[in-house]
């Protein structure tokens, strides 16, 4: 019973961050810090979520492979949006502070 | 619930679909349809078919996906706008799909467990075969035994891909590894590379031979196999990863899987039963059918895993000349 | 159960969230970022619903959603090298 | 004992021998392994023609599951003769490509034609043999993969963009006939042929099962070409290898006639096909308008395989035509003529493939002369092509003699002449082509001179196309009775009350 | 109502075949018709599933404690036909990318001749 309330709470702080990483796709200003909002809360919302899940489970087969899922996640996942996030500044994509002091030099 | 997220993932695919018609930029139009692919699988797990959606999503979100990918290297990423012809296309779609709807009208309900098709061959699918195959997975039964010939001819089609392809993009060259491919800047992907590709081979043996109880199988396993070898040629650049397997050896690997199959076939019709008959392969019939299919799956799992790479393999190499050119 | 379908939706309006910026966004890498985050999800999604259906030995889905995510991610930054040129 | 399992082997063999043409991968090897598996196959389709002949139908059951649950191998005198004349074609085929394939196909990738060329084999036998309607979509997609990759082994850059074309019409073709047998199964909860039809008798009638009916037509039309969704076959004959056009002319698009006839009269049966939805008279019309269209379409080329190519799609309009009759004795003509057909086509590609491994070219003008410079290949092009007029004493006449007698039987005067006004259209785009080969003076150029007769591995498969036009010209008794006892038998099954007149 | 809960489902997948068939017809761009042959290929799939469903069902996986089981036999037909899917797809791929080779588009309107048009 006990379980079920802290894995209650994990499901429901991990569906809050997801949202929130979703959320802050839409709201920041340039692509480096909508990556940043995404990929961390997006790091914290999948192991709050796989902690949940794993705590409504027998500790069996069910759970090992739920931790190795999260493992993976937690491997690939940030592996992957640096290397995006790596491949957009190598494709010499600026920061919004870069293009509004780029902007002021050029009226300057 | 599952009616609600069967009608979201509906909804979002729809809009997925229609995205893609209008996008001219077909960098995204590709990984759209990559996104159509994962939402499919979703709503297969979703309505319990959970092989296909394993299938679906290694194959349709994987492997076509990066195929894709590739040919867009080579042929440029805009579609260009032209007005030609959007009446006529409109016209034959709006007929076929009043034609469609039409013949919905008749279908029986969605999930009705009275369906004509629960009814009639199903049952014994699901009743018998646990008994007469031996086997909590059904799809497996049924795909590998009651359906082997289907399975063959499936087999034979994945090998008439690489036959394809190869024809007509050639075998990769061995070139020398000197020559600067991969993503050799990105550090940290590489360390990383090393770490789980191991462990997707280790998954993919899982699956291979874990498909008789749970999702999987062949196909999946040969799949994902190759995904892992895919991951090490676009990291680590496709000259090495032909040093590792030689395309020679893939085509060889390819076609000994259909033999495997075959030969299973053939072998039982030498012990005295019918094409693809395993009951004749080991003392009783279950222990036979266990054989039967250990074997087929296995010659699935070359061939797919071999031909999927040397498909790969052919498109990432003139991808990768055109580069250094 | 109820925190677990609540979970679901949740999930489910992130995806579409993902998915409306994959669909309109400013530059490539933004499309591409909603994809990954849309991809990630959907391994999430997957071991949700086996639990909502009760069968949670399904798991090996999800592996091969999270694998197949980031070979895709792989792919696309490493074909988008040779097609950035063209772009313009 | 053994004896049972020959009726698997014709699918079996050339899939195992394609693979192992890859292994051991010399293109000679591959040239006789495969000429060898298909003349094995040949001789197996006669000896399951003439038991088929006797006894009826030949019934297998793969992995030991009987019908409703496992795939049945169900082959009856109509595909056993249809699979006799895919396998002898075949053999003739991969003899002659030996000296063809030379001058158009790279030599590296000739190991991969062949084996190709085997998959294809296996495809078609597949489809031919089986008697479940999902197991036929499946070999349908081996002998399309293994189509394309034919059409494209060419060197001419044309064949591309056709197998294109040709890969995506025929992909959709084939979702078409998935949706159909989805909408089947969906009503019947069954896959077997024999099952379907019991089924489908009982129910009767819906919607779903004539939309899937409907969209299985369409599928089955576009792979066999019938006018207006023929588009893919011109340019992908005209353009691919001419061992390949051969081979295709005379196999692909005859056993997507067969797949017709099994789906209208086998599964849905006649009475369902032509009175309730009334599928006669379009099918009637596309037939007519094909043979019309696509005879004037074949006098205006100037490339001969492109000349041959339309005359395909004519040609097969005359079958549909047969079918579309909706009477045994029309089907049985309809039949007649895919067979015969499958002998002409076969012997007109190989000549025209034969000036082409001397001249270089299939421009008419190529022809020029050719009557004395390459006398047997014209021979045999003169042979064939009285054929495909319908001459007497060729095999043509007798399916055209056969179709008029269909459309009289009932009465059907306009249709009867329109087949003999078309036949008048066929003399005119074939003579234009002999009068050029013997009446025109050949262009004297240093090039020209020393055009020579083709070499005997062409010549020899060549004609014994050409002969066999003439020899079941003279003797029928075998076609006719193939293509009698299965109509007969065909309609039987579902026309016991003798619904159609 | 429950004629709409019967159907919704049957109707969303004519709307994607049919997004799937215009995109093949439609496009200019040969690499997109690939793409919407596979999603026509794809939602095909769908209506093959969804006719497997049975309401209340579970997996066809047997395992204690359950009694109702989804129909395994379209998934065993739609796993044949995903291969046969990706095979069309890749052989296509490879002639796009070899008609790019030869013509130096993929554009259907810019082929001269008439003869090479799609």
């Amino acid at each position: 019973m006990i379980l079920e309330m802290i894995s209650n709470i994990f499901l429901i702080l991990g569906a809050f961050f997801a949202l929130t990483g979703a959320v802050g796709l839409f709201k920041f200003p340039d692509f480096f810090t909508r990556i940043h909002a995404a990929s961390v809360t997006d790091s914290i919302a999948t192991i709050l979520l796989f902690s949940g899940l794993i705590l409504r489970t027998e500790f069996d087969l069910v759970a090992v492979k739920l931790v190795f899922v999260l493992v993976f996640l937690l491997l690939t996942s940030p592996t992957a949006s640096h290397a995006l996030a790596k491949s957009a500044r190598h494709g010499l994509l600026a920061t919004s502070a870069e293009t509004l002091s780029k902007t002021n030099k050029d009226n300057n | 619930m599952t009616e609600l997220i069967d009608l979201v993932l509906l909804a979002m695919l729809a809009i997925t679909a229609v995205g893609v018609i209008f996008l001219k930029d077909l960098f995204a139009v590709v990984m759209l349809f990559g996104i159509y692919s994962f939402l499919s699988a979703l709503i297969f797990v979703n309505l319990d078919a959970v092989d296909v959606a394993f299938t679906e999503a290694a194959v349709g979100a994987g492997i076509s996906t990066v195929l894709m990918l590739s040919t867009l290297a080579l042929t440029g990423r805009q579609e260009k706008v032209s007005d030609h012809k959007t009446f006529m296309p409109l016209l034959i779609v709006v007929a076929t799909g009043a034609a469609l709807i039409y013949g919905t009208l008749d279908m029986p309900p969605f999930g009705n467990p009275d369906n004509p098709v629960h009814q009639h061959v199903a049952l014994r699918y699901i009743q018998d075969s646990p008994q007469e195959i031996g086997l909590p997975n059904m799809v497996t039964s049924v795909l590998a035994s009651y359906r082997g010939f289907d399975t063959l001819g499936e087999t034979a089609v994945v090998f008439a891909a690489a036959i394809g392809v190869l024809s007509l993009l050639g075998m990769p060259k061995r070139e020398r590894a000197a020559i600067e491919s991969g993503l050799e800047s990105h550090l940290v992907l590489q360390v990383v590379a090393k770490i789980i590709i191991p462990l997707i081979i280790l998954f993919a043996l899982y699956v291979q031979f874990h498909g008789d109880y749970g999702p999987g199988g062949g196909f999946q396993a040969g799949v994902i196999a190759a995904a892992a070898i895919i991951l090490y040629a676009l990291v680590f650049g496709l000259p090495v990863a032909t040093q590792v397997l030689q395309p020679d050896l893939l085509k060889t690997l390819a076609a000994l899987g259909v033999l495997i199959y075959a030969g299973t076939g053939v072998a039982s019709f030498f012990l005295g039963g019918n094409f693809l008959d395993y009951n004749v392969l080991a003392s009783n019939p279950v222990a036979g059918q266990h054989v039967g299919i250990i074997l087929i799956e296995l010659g699935v799992g070359i061939t797919v895993f071999a031909a999927m790479l040397s498909i790969f393999y052919a498109f990432a190499s003139k991808a990768e000349r055109k580069n250094i050119q | 159960m109820m925190v677990l379908a609540a979970t679901c939706v949740a999930v489910l309006s992130v995806m579409a969230l993902a998915l409306a910026r994959a669909l309109q966004a400013d530059t490539v890498y933004d499309r591409i970022l909603g994809i990954n985050m849309f991809g990630t999800k959907t391994a999430v999604l997957i071991a949700l619903m086996g639990f909502l259906n009760e069968r949670p030995d399904f798991l090996d889905i999800a592996i091969v959603y999270a694998l197949i995510n980031f070979i895709g991610m792989i792919a696309v930054l490493r074909f988008f090298e040779y097609t950035a040129t063209d772009d313009s | 004992m053994f004896g049972q399992h020959f009726l698997i082997l014709p699918v079996v063999l050339p899939l195992m021998a394609a693979p192992l043409c890859i292994i051991f991968g010399h293109r000679l090897f591959a040239w006789l392994l495969a000429t060898l598996v298909s003349g094995l196959s040949f001789v197996i389709s006669i000896n399951l023609l003439l038991a088929a002949l006797e006894q009826g139908v030949l019934s297998y059951a793969v992995g030991g599951w009987e019908a409703p649950w496992g795939i049945e191998v169900r082959l009856d005198a109509a595909s056993a003769m249809v699979l006799s004349v895919v396998t002898g074609i075949s053999t003739l085929v991969l003899i002659y490509a030996k000296a063809s394939i030379e001058t158009e196909i790279d030599t590296n990738q000739h190991t991969l034609f062949y084996t190709a060329h085997l998959l294809c084999l296996t495809g078609l036998s597949g489809i031919l043999s089986t008697g479940d309607a999902f197991n036929l979509f499946v070999f349908l997609e081996i002998s399309s993969l293994a189509t394309y990759t034919l059409v494209s082994l060419a060197s001419d850059k044309r064949c591309l963009t056709a197998a294109f074309r040709y890969l995506v019409m025929g992909t959709i073709g084939a979702t078409f006939i998935l949706i159909g047998v989805g909408m089947m199964y969906m009503q019947t909860g069954t896959l077997n042929m024999m099952d379907l039809a019991d089924r489908i008798a009982e129910i009767g009638g819906s919607r779903t099962l004539n939309t899937g009916l409907a969209f299985i037509l369409v599928g089955v039309s576009i792979k066999l070409a019938l006018f207006p969704l023929h588009m893919w076959l011109p340019p992908a004959y005209t353009h691919a290898p001419s061992a390949v056009s051969a081979f295709l002319a005379s196999t692909a698009t005859k056993v997507a006639v067969y797949v017709m006839v099994r789906f209208i009269f086998t599964i849905y049966g006649a009475e369902y096909v032509f009175h309730t939805m009334g599928m006669d008279l379009i099918l009637l019309l596309l037939a007519i308008v094909a043979i019309f269209k696509c005879s004037f379409m074949a006098m205006a080329q100037s490339n001969v395989k492109t000349v041959l190519a339309y005359s395909s799609v004519a040609q097969i309009g005359y079958m549909i035509l047969g079918i579309s009759l909706a009477s045994a004795a029309g089907l049985m003509a309809g039949l007649l003529h895919v067979f015969n057909h499958a002998l002409m086509k076969g012997a007109l590609f190989m000549a025209v493939g034969a000036v082409l491994y001397r001249t270089g070219s299939v421009d008419i003008k190529a022809f020029r002369g050719l009557g004395k410079k390459m006398p047997f290949t014209m021979a045999a092009f003169v042979i064939a092509g009285m054929s495909i007029v319908g001459v007497p004493l060729t095999a043509g006449f007798v399916s055209k003699w056969y179709l008029v007698t269909a459309a009289l039987e009932q009465q059907n005067w306009l249709v009867a002449f329109l087949i003999l006004l078309g036949s008048l259209l066929a003399v005119i785009y074939i003579f234009r082509i002999i009068e050029t080969a013997y009446l025109k003076k050949p262009i004297e150029s240093a090039a020209n001179k020393d055009i020579k007769e083709a070499p005997l591995l062409m010549l020899v498969p060549m004609w014994v196309l050409a002969l066999a036009n003439i020899y079941f010209g003279l003797d029928t008794s075998l076609s006719v009775a193939a293509a009698e006892s299965t109509s007969n038998w065909l309609v039987f099954s579902t026309l016991s009350e003798g619904g159609v007149q | 109502m429950n004629f709409i809960i019967d159907y919704y489902n049957y109707w969303v997948v004519v709307f994607l075949m049919m997004a799937g068939f215009y995109t093949v017809i439609a496009a200019n761009n040969l690499v997109k018709k690939i793409v919407g042959l596979n999603i026509f290929q794809t939602s095909v799939f769908i209506l093959y599933i969804s006719m497997g469903k049975v309401a209340g069902g579970s997996a066809p996986i047997v395992a204690d404690g359950i009694t109702v089981y989804s129909n395994p036999l379209p998934h065993v037909l739609i796993l044949t036909a995903i291969v046969v899917g990706v095979a069309t797809t890749a052989v296509g791929l490879a002639l796009v990318v070899r008609i790019k080779h030869a013509y130096g588009t993929v554009e259907e309107n810019e082929f001269k001749h008439k003869d090479d048009l799609i």
